[in-house]
């Protein structure tokens, strides 16, 4: 590619655009919303372009930008994309731009945009940092403004609500700290430099044997990603940030599309090729996290009052799917994991988008107090059937394939008991897709027939609603229908890092630990190869 | 004696440290009567009148067999010299009173204080050539000592004063403190400048070292402190300092009757009143002799009699020049009580800190310029620099005095405003509170 | 070395003042016998260990040099803390170590 | 020519910083000498002017160890890093000082020269490793600070604060003074080489003495720095004292206590038996302690006083690591304190900025609505809180990651769970204080902000810190370490 | 332990010392408290004369006895403080026993080691204002330059709390 630094002005044009607005007090009415709409337009083209890129399938990174930072640390500024990448970074510079045209912040508005297009470049900055503690710093840094969005435009108890959302996260991510400074200490020990540099570690691993003869530190620093990763997905124990955050985040939107895919996308990211004999030992530990988050999001969502909570325990259970998909740690399941992580950002935006278009007309919340609302919307409840159901996972829609995948994945693993899974969970997981039915029938069955109530007197969508649910509903159909645009440029690089699973007594450094009592289970457990699915 | 040799030398040096303390005390005991007698003959005279001159006037009786036959009818004459002693009797034995509710230990512990630092202030004050004519110990650090020692009198007026329970009391040992405190520290450094002229903290080095020929030229003068410029103007600070420091006028603050009643020690009477004033008197005949040996040559007779013969061994010579010395003294304190007028506070104040305090400090830099210039480039370009560096000195001091004559607070004209002027101008500017 | 032990005894009954007092001016006073402590400590050390045979000069200088210097600063500690003393006094009547608690703590 | 004493060397280059910031300091009374009438623009201007040529002089001497008067003087890394971090917090809290002042009628012009030596005595402290240096150095730190804390004469508040911190910090200075005292006692040196010689001496063993002098001297810098048992002053100090100059006590003067406690526990590898357990439960207590007490507060200087204990910990815990560790720690410990220093700075530049004129302590509640008033300000607190806490690409993460780093390496991966548990249970407090400034008002107290120009700069330089010294990263690290 | 005469004046120095140690802490008056400070520092004077400390020993007298305790007892009448009654609460008794485990621990772990060595003779005439100037102004130059602005500090600071408001 050429030296210009796509990247880098993907990060750090919105940042700064946004910081610029922020510091502005005073703008024409608006003003700050077209800025930003602009700013997020130009973003898309750009997310877009490089996506482009990738749709022949590439297993590598590209348009890689290094410069040294802290050179005696080995950390240095470190971005590189890879078609997973380029595809969550469409993503968020989607949703993003969805997100400031839906907004319509009653004060201060030139701040709330400023922190809307912060969050975006933080988020690409996530996405594609190659090095740790650059993610590390994007990673936390996407915390504030969420926070502050909170604190100054939500609704309810926000100061609660924002303390709790960083302090969970933060506190989440410090052992990830712990972790890299694991994974560097140990880079110090083989090679003789530290680095935080991941394609590094990931040649170190691969060649070098960083983790031979330190299992224990290997499963504390694997642990220190892992907690980290889950809690922002999140998974059961940790979710009690995200139903509170879903509620009254004024940019549910951009919180459900892909803030909590970063904890999943981490996992691809770093979990995998870093800690290959951690993964395998633990997987089925989040794998039996998964099914409880599956089947625990499923129950609670029927049973909330308002469709704000019940989305947010279905996105619980959803991420259970990707979990369990992606801790099968074979082809299928990877796949399932990596399209549904995609397709969850958009079927949940979806939602959540056509919920801020009802919560304009009425600031009822509960459930009790819809109803009925087939009569007077009825484009806004065609949307939203469409929206719903990609979200049960009926075939034809995105959910269905990722679901689907994930679970045929699962199975296998499960049926050949590779690395200790069993098919138990298989079970338990696709009775939880039965659960999603349930409840999303369920909450569509109160909001739109049922007992009439006042909410029936509403003005159906305007133009501009419109088209913005109805682009949602396309991607929807388009992503159920022709599946494989995704999948096919994702596919080289799942089967990259699904390598290391499937060869488990090759002669990579990472696999042969010698004389560790873990490998010694490994070995045992993994006994034959799983062999690739192929897809439908 | 035999059982005095047979003790451990240490209890002998104990023992003798006590003989000398006691040999000490008494020559310093024993004047009062009649320095009390000399101020007041004294002061009498300046102020043309008689002053007591009756008391110990005896006449012996011409015809009582007790009286010795050669002395029967004889008149003796004292010229009042027994006063004091009567005033003494008196007031050791008159009824001791203590006002109520006074802090009884302080009350009597101030006197106590004050005739402690009277006895030893004198300690190290060499009466001749040779170690045994210092009433203690000739120490090395002879010159702190009696700084310490002084320091430690303010605390007789504070106690007396705070013990009292009574408001001029109170005043006047504050007052006292003050003072003191004031003081010390321009005497100090009067004295610092002297003790780096001569290199030495020891007395009877500061004294040998003012016996030699006066600016190295004079052979028959010796050169004392005082005849040199740095040694002068500390003389000036010291004196004046040393006045202050035993409250004698113009600096008795402390006791100013018309103010305060009698000060500190308003409520006194009796024995304690006499041991104040006891200690008043011993401190001005001992700081006396501080001043003769520091800047006068102490026990050195006024000529350099060694040209002519010497008098290295005889230190009798020594003693009664050293008490003469004294004697001068407070024959000047006399004076300068019958001179000057009582001081107000706050000249007091101001004397001592923005006159004597600065000129003893620049004495000081001044004196170390000079040392530094003698040592490294001689004597006469010593003598340029240091007399320059005065020049200097005394020009900015006419130049501030003069800028402050010239600042100086005047009436001024009020203007006055009409009614109706057209030209008034409200300069009330509202405080600005910026908002953003 | 019964220097010493006076001296620790000095010490631990500045710091039993400076507990139990509620004066400041009385507490400060025993600041400065624990600092007389101190004092005493180090000159018996340099007599009794560093002024005798064996060691350098250099050795030796320091505790008396150190008590001049810890001299020095108690003067201007004490200046500065009777200062703050009497300004706290000339806001507040009385002033009660205990009963300083404007600031809650 | 003769000399009449045997002067050590004089290295005037090395002792420029010091001579400039004492001439600063003088130059301020003769001008109220020559005007008792002067205001303090003049003294201002200077005091600024002498801190930056002080500060440009320091620069100077990165790159090279020296010393000077025998060893009086010793500038070593991270000394000069908290030199200038001392420098730039003088200038910068001068820079904020007049409208506050002005604001609370306490503009005495002796304000700026008892801070030039406040400054003074802590670059003494940095710079030496002899003990009656460092006590010295302590003292004219203290002293100056006494004075300051009572600035606000009208203030019951600020009186009451200057009479705590002066009874405890004289307190205190007993107790180091005992330290050295046994100190020299068991070694005949004043110098910190005496603790490296400890058991080492002849005849007699010493331990005792030296454990004992260790105890004691933390006792004395422990007060200084905030570590816990001996923290009682801290909160009420900076509630109290007028917020100018808790701005200068919490930065440019916990510099010194800092660098001297990194000097002590690096001579003393020889006792880590007695000064690894000593460090860790005190650090271990500094942060608990810390982060608990500050957790119920509701005034926002107490917050930030709470949390420099808690910093104080991550410090101290990162110096003993190093102590078992033995590797070099110099720059990590200087870069910590950057971090700290200038994301505090920060802080209370905005606190300065918007305290009232009645000198009472600032609550939460009148940060609140500062999103909406001045939005500027308020994005700057998100940046210094942050750096805080230790999010984003700012000094107080890459310190936090450094020490993190260096825990592991040095095997003691425990202390590095604990700093960053600590640190995650910081992030409670802290966020109140993002609470407070993006709610919205509804019944806020109404702030009046008399923002200068200069206020803007000191918010610049402390933005600059915080951030440059991130992505500058690289240079910094050269510039310091280059030999 | 052999009764030296050293030991003997040791005592009678040491004892009052002690006493008057104890007389700071438990008089109720601040004044008396004073005094007995006094009476400390005058004996801890003579103390350092023992120690042959000579310098020392007379500045202590000039500067703690003579204007350090000069300037107390003087702002304690200049402010003529109430008697604040010391109340018996639950400070007292905890200061107290935490002043005695306090001097258990200092005494048991430095006496021992010290022990009750006889004096040497003293080779280094340390205590003499001469060596102690020459290392004032040799290799202590430079504390020495910084206490002078200390001292100004304290005189600038002591003026500043000291001066009363000018409205």
């Amino acid at each position: 590619m050429s030296s210009v630094p796509y990247l880098s002005i993907l990060i750090w044009l919105p940042i700064l655009a946004g910081l610029g607005l922020a510091f502005i007090p005073k703008l024409g009415a608006g003003i700050p919303k077209g800025l930003a709409s602009l700013v997020a337009l130009a973003t898309l083209i750009v997310t877009g372009t490089i996506t482009a890129l990738f749709l022949t399938g590439d297993a590598g990174f590209s348009l890689q930008q290094q410069l040294n930072w802290i050179p005696n640390m080995g950390i240095s500024y470190f971005v590189g994309v890879d078609s997973m990448a380029a595809w969550m970074m469409l993503l968020t510079a989607f949703l993003a731009l969805i997100a400031v045209l839906i907004s319509k912040p009653k004060e201060r508005d030139a701040q709330f945009f400023g922190l809307l297009l912060c969050l975006e470049g933080t988020l690409f900055g996530i996405f594609s940092s190659l090095d740790l503690v650059l993610f590390y710093v994007f990673f936390e840094l996407s915390l504030v403004p969420v926070a502050l969005m909170i604190l100054g435009w939500g609704s309810g108890d926000k100061g609660k609500v924002a303390l709790r959302y960083v302090a969970t996260l933060f506190a989440g991510s410090l052992l990830m700290l712990v972790g890299m400074a694991i994974l560097a200490s140990r880079a110090n020990v083989v090679d003789g430099l530290p680095t935080f540099n991941a394609l590094k570690l990931q040649e170190l691993v691969d060649t070098k044997g960083l983790w031979a003869n330190s299992w224990p530190l290997q499963a504390l620093a694997f642990w220190g990603f892992m907690v980290a990763f889950l809690v922002k997905s999140p998974v059961v124990p940790m979710h009690r940030w995200l139903n509170d955050t879903y509620e009254d985040a004024p940019i549910g939107a951009v919180v459900a599309g892909v803030v909590l895919k970063v904890g999943t996308f981490g996992m691809f990211r770093f979990c995998l090729p870093l800690f290959p004999d951690a993964c395998r030992v633990y997987a089925p530990v989040v794998v039996a996290l998964g099914v409880v988050g599956i089947l625990y999001g499923g129950i609670l969502a029927i049973i909330q009052k308002t469709p704000g909570r019940v989305m947010g325990f279905s996105t619980i259970s959803h991420v259970g799917f990707i979990l369990v998909g992606l801790f099968s740690l074979n082809h299928a399941g990877m796949m399932g994991a990596a399209f549904q992580q995609f397709n969850h950002g958009i079927a949940a935006a979806a939602v959540f988008v056509l919920l801020s278009f009802l919560a304009e007309r009425t600031p009822a919340k509960n459930l009790s107090e819809l109803g009925g609302l087939k009569k007077s919307m009825p484009i806004f409840s065609t949307l939203f059937l469409i929206a719903m159901l990609t979200n049960l996972g009926l075939p034809f829609t995105g959910g269905f394939i990722g679901e689907f995948l994930s679970l045929v994945g699962a199975y296998m693993a499960g049926f050949t008991g590779a690395n200790g899974l069993s098919v138990i969970w298989v079970y338990l997981a696709a009775f939880g897709a039965i659960l999603s039915a349930g409840y999303m029938l369920y909450l569509y069955q109160r909001m739109f027939y049922g007992k009439k109530q006042e909410t029936a007197e509403f003005k159906d969508l305007t133009l501009h609603e419109t088209l913005i649910g109805g682009t949602f509903a396309i991607l929807i159909l388009v992503l159920g229908i022709l599946p494989m645009t995704l999948l096919h440029s994702m596919e080289p690089k799942i089967d990259a890092l699904g390598r290391p699973f499937q060869m488990t007594h090759s002669a990579s450094g990472s696999a042969a630990p010698a004389g560790s009592g873990a490998t010694a289970r490994l070995v045992s457990n993994s006994s034959a190869p799983v062999g690739e699915v192929k897809l439908p | 004696m035999d059982w005095l040799h047979n003790l451990s030398p240490a209890i002998q040096d104990v023992l003798s440290a006590i003989g000398r303390a006691i040999l000490a005390i008494i020559p310093i005991f024993a004047p009062v009567p009649v320095i009390i007698w000399y101020e007041r003959r004294l002061l009498s005279w300046m102020q043309d009148r008689i002053g007591p001159n009756r008391t110990g006037n005896i006449t012996f009786s011409r015809t009582s067999k007790m009286v010795p036959s050669f002395l029967r009818g004889k008149k003796f004459k004292l010229f009042g010299l027994a006063q004091s002693i009567a005033d003494g009797l008196k007031l050791f034995t008159k009824e001791d009173i203590m006002p109520d509710k006074t802090d009884r230990v302080l009350f009597i512990l101030a006197p106590l204080i004050a005739l402690f630092v009277a006895l030893t202030l004198g300690c190290t004050i060499p009466f001749g050539g040779d170690i045994r004519f210092t009433p203690v110990a000739d120490v090395n650090v002879g010159m702190l000592v009696i700084l310490a020692i002084s320091s430690l009198g303010a605390y007789s007026t504070v106690l007396a004063g705070y013990s009292s329970n009574n408001k001029y009391s109170l005043m006047g040992g504050l007052r006292a403190s003050a003072q003191l405190i004031s003081y010390e520290l321009a005497m100090g450094i009067a004295l610092a400048a002297m003790v780096m002229n001569s290199g030495s903290l020891r007395m009877t080095d500061i004294v040998k070292s003012q016996d030699a020929p006066l600016y190295g030229v004079v052979s028959f003068i010796p050169n004392w402190n005082v005849f040199t410029p740095m040694g002068f103007i500390s003389a000036i600070v010291f004196g004046v300092c040393m006045i202050a420091e035993t409250n004698r006028p113009p600096f008795d603050l402390p006791e100013a009757e018309n103010e305060l009643v009698a000060g500190y020690h308003t409520e006194y009477s009796t024995k304690r009143w006499g041991i104040f004033m006891m200690a008043e008197y011993m401190a001005m005949f001992t700081f006396s002799m501080i001043f003769a040996t520091v800047f006068l040559g102490g026990y050195h007779f006024p000529i350099r009699w060694d040209v002519l013969a010497p008098y290295e061994n005889m230190y009798l010579v020594g003693v009664v020049v050293m008490l003469t010395k004294g004697a001068v003294g407070l024959t000047v304190y006399i004076w300068v009580r019958a001179t000057f007028p009582r001081l107000r506070y706050d000249q007091l104040m101001n004397l001592g800190w923005k006159f004597l305090l600065p000129l003893a400090v620049v004495n000081l830099m001044i004196t170390a310029t000079w040392i530094f210039a003698a040592k490294v480039y001689g004597p006469m370009a010593a003598w340029m620099v240091g007399l320059v560096c005065y020049g200097v000195l005394f020009i900015v001091w006419a130049a501030i005095r003069h800028q402050a004559k010239k600042t100086q607070p005047q009436f001024q004209s009020r203007s006055v405003n009409m009614v109706n002027s057209p030209r008034r101008v409200l300069d009330v500017v509202p405080n600005k509170e910026v908002t953003p | 070395m019964a220097y010493i032990g006076l001296s620790l005894f000095m010490f631990s009954t500045g710091v039993v003042g400076v507990v139990i007092r509620r004066n400041p001016i009385v507490i400060f006073m025993c600041i400065e016998l624990m600092l007389n402590a101190v004092n005493l400590a180090f000159l018996s050390f340099a007599r009794y260990r560093y002024a005798t045979e064996g060691h350098s000069l250099n050795q030796a200088i320091g505790g008396p040099m150190m008590v001049i210097f810890v001299m020095a600063v108690a003067a201007a500690e004490v200046a500065v803390g009777l200062g703050i003393i009497m300004a706290i006094y000339r806001l507040k009547e009385e002033v009660d170590v205990d009963e300083l608690n404007l600031l809650g703590g | 020519m003769k000399t009449l004493f045997a002067l050590p060397d004089f290295n005037w280059g090395v002792l420029l910083p010091f001579l400039i910031l004492a001439f600063t300091g003088i130059f301020g009374l003769l001008v109220l000498l020559v005007n008792p009438k002067a205001n303090s623009k003049v003294i201002r201007t200077v005091t600024i002017s002498g801190g930056l040529v002080a500060l440009v002089s320091q620069f100077a001497l990165f790159g090279g160890e020296y010393r000077s008067m025998g060893d009086m003087v010793m500038k070593t890394n991270p000394g000069m890093i908290g030199e200038v971090l001392i420098l730039i917090s003088l200038v910068v809290v001068v820079l904020i000082s007049k409208p506050y002042l002005e604001r609370t009628a306490s503009d005495s012009p002796e304000f700026y020269p008892l801070l030039c030596w406040a400054a003074l005595g802590g670059m003494i402290m940095c710079s030496s490793d002899n003990l009656l240096c460092i006590f010295v150095g302590l003292e004219l730190l203290s002293i100056s600070l006494y004075v300051l804390a009572g600035l606000n004469k009208r203030s019951k508040f600020s009186q009451e604060a200057a009479l705590k911190y002066f009874l405890l910090g004289a307190f205190a200075t007993g107790f180091f003074l005992y330290g050295i005292a046994f100190l020299y006692g068991a070694s005949g040196n004043l110098s910190l080489d005496g603790f490296s010689t400890a058991p080492l001496h002849s005849g007699t063993d010493n331990r005792p003495l030296f454990y004992l002098s260790f105890a004691l001297i933390m006792v004395g810098i422990g007060f200084k720095c905030g570590l816990v048992p001996f923290h009682q002053w801290i909160p009420d100090v900076y509630s109290g004292a007028p917020t100018n100059v808790v701005a200068f006590m919490a930065t440019g003067a916990k510099v010194g206590p800092f660098i001297a406690l990194y000097n002590i526990i690096m001579a003393v590898p020889t006792m880590s038996a007695i000064a690894v357990p000593i460090c860790v439960a005190l650090s271990i207590l500094s942060m608990v302690v810390g982060n608990v007490m500050a957790f119920s507060q509701r005034d926002v200087k107490k917050i930030l006083a709470y949390s420099s204990m808690v910093n104080a910990g991550y410090m101290l815990i990162y110096l003993a690591g190093l102590m078992k560790g033995h590797m070099a720690g110099a720059f990590p410990f200087g870069y910590f304190l950057l971090g700290y220093v200038f994301a505090t700075l920060g802080v209370f530049v905005i606190l300065a900025q918007i305290s009232g004129r009645d000198a009472s302590p600032i609550t939460l509640q009148s940060l609140r609505g500062l999103s909406q008033r001045s939005p500027g300000l308020a994005a700057l607190l998100v940046i210094f809180v942050l750096s805080q806490i230790g999010i984003g690409p700012v000094a107080g993460f890459v310190a936090k990651l450094i020490f993190v780093n260096g825990l592991i390496e040095a095997n003691q991966s425990w202390m590095a769970i604990v700093l960053l548990a600590n640190s995650a249970f910081a992030a409670f407090y802290y966020l109140k204080i993002l609470k407070a400034a993006y709610s919205s008002e509804e019944e806020g107290a109404a702030i009046q902000f008399e923002n200068g120009i200069e206020s803007k700069i000191a918010l610049a330089v402390c933005t600059v810190g915080v951030v440059g010294s991130v992505i500058f990263y690289s240079p910094i690290y050269h510039f310091i370490t280059a030999r | 332990m052999k009764l030296t005469p050293e030991l003997i004046i040791f005592a009678m120095l040491a004892g009052p010392a002690a006493l008057a140690a104890v007389g700071v802490v438990a008089f109720g008056s601040a004044i008396r408290s004073a005094l007995c400070l006094v009476f400390n520092f005058f004996l801890l004077a003579f103390l350092y004369f023992t120690l042959s400390m000579d310098m020392p020993g007379i500045s202590q007298i000039v500067v703690y006895s003579g204007a350090i305790m000069v300037l107390f007892v003087f702002v304690i009448m200049l402010l003529n403080p109430k008697l604040i009654e010391e109340r018996k609460d639950l400070k007292r008794p905890f200061g107290i026993a935490f002043g005695v485990v306090l001097f258990g621990i200092l005494a048991s772990q430095v006496l021992p080691v010290l022990g009750f060595e006889g004096a040497k003779p003293v080779v280094h005439q340390i205590g003499s204002p001469n060596v102690i100037g020459d290392a004032l102004f040799s290799s202590y130059v430079f504390p020495f330059e910084v206490i002078s602005i200390l001292l100004l500090v304290g005189v600038v600071g002591s003026v500043f709390l000291a001066k009363r408001r000018t409205d």
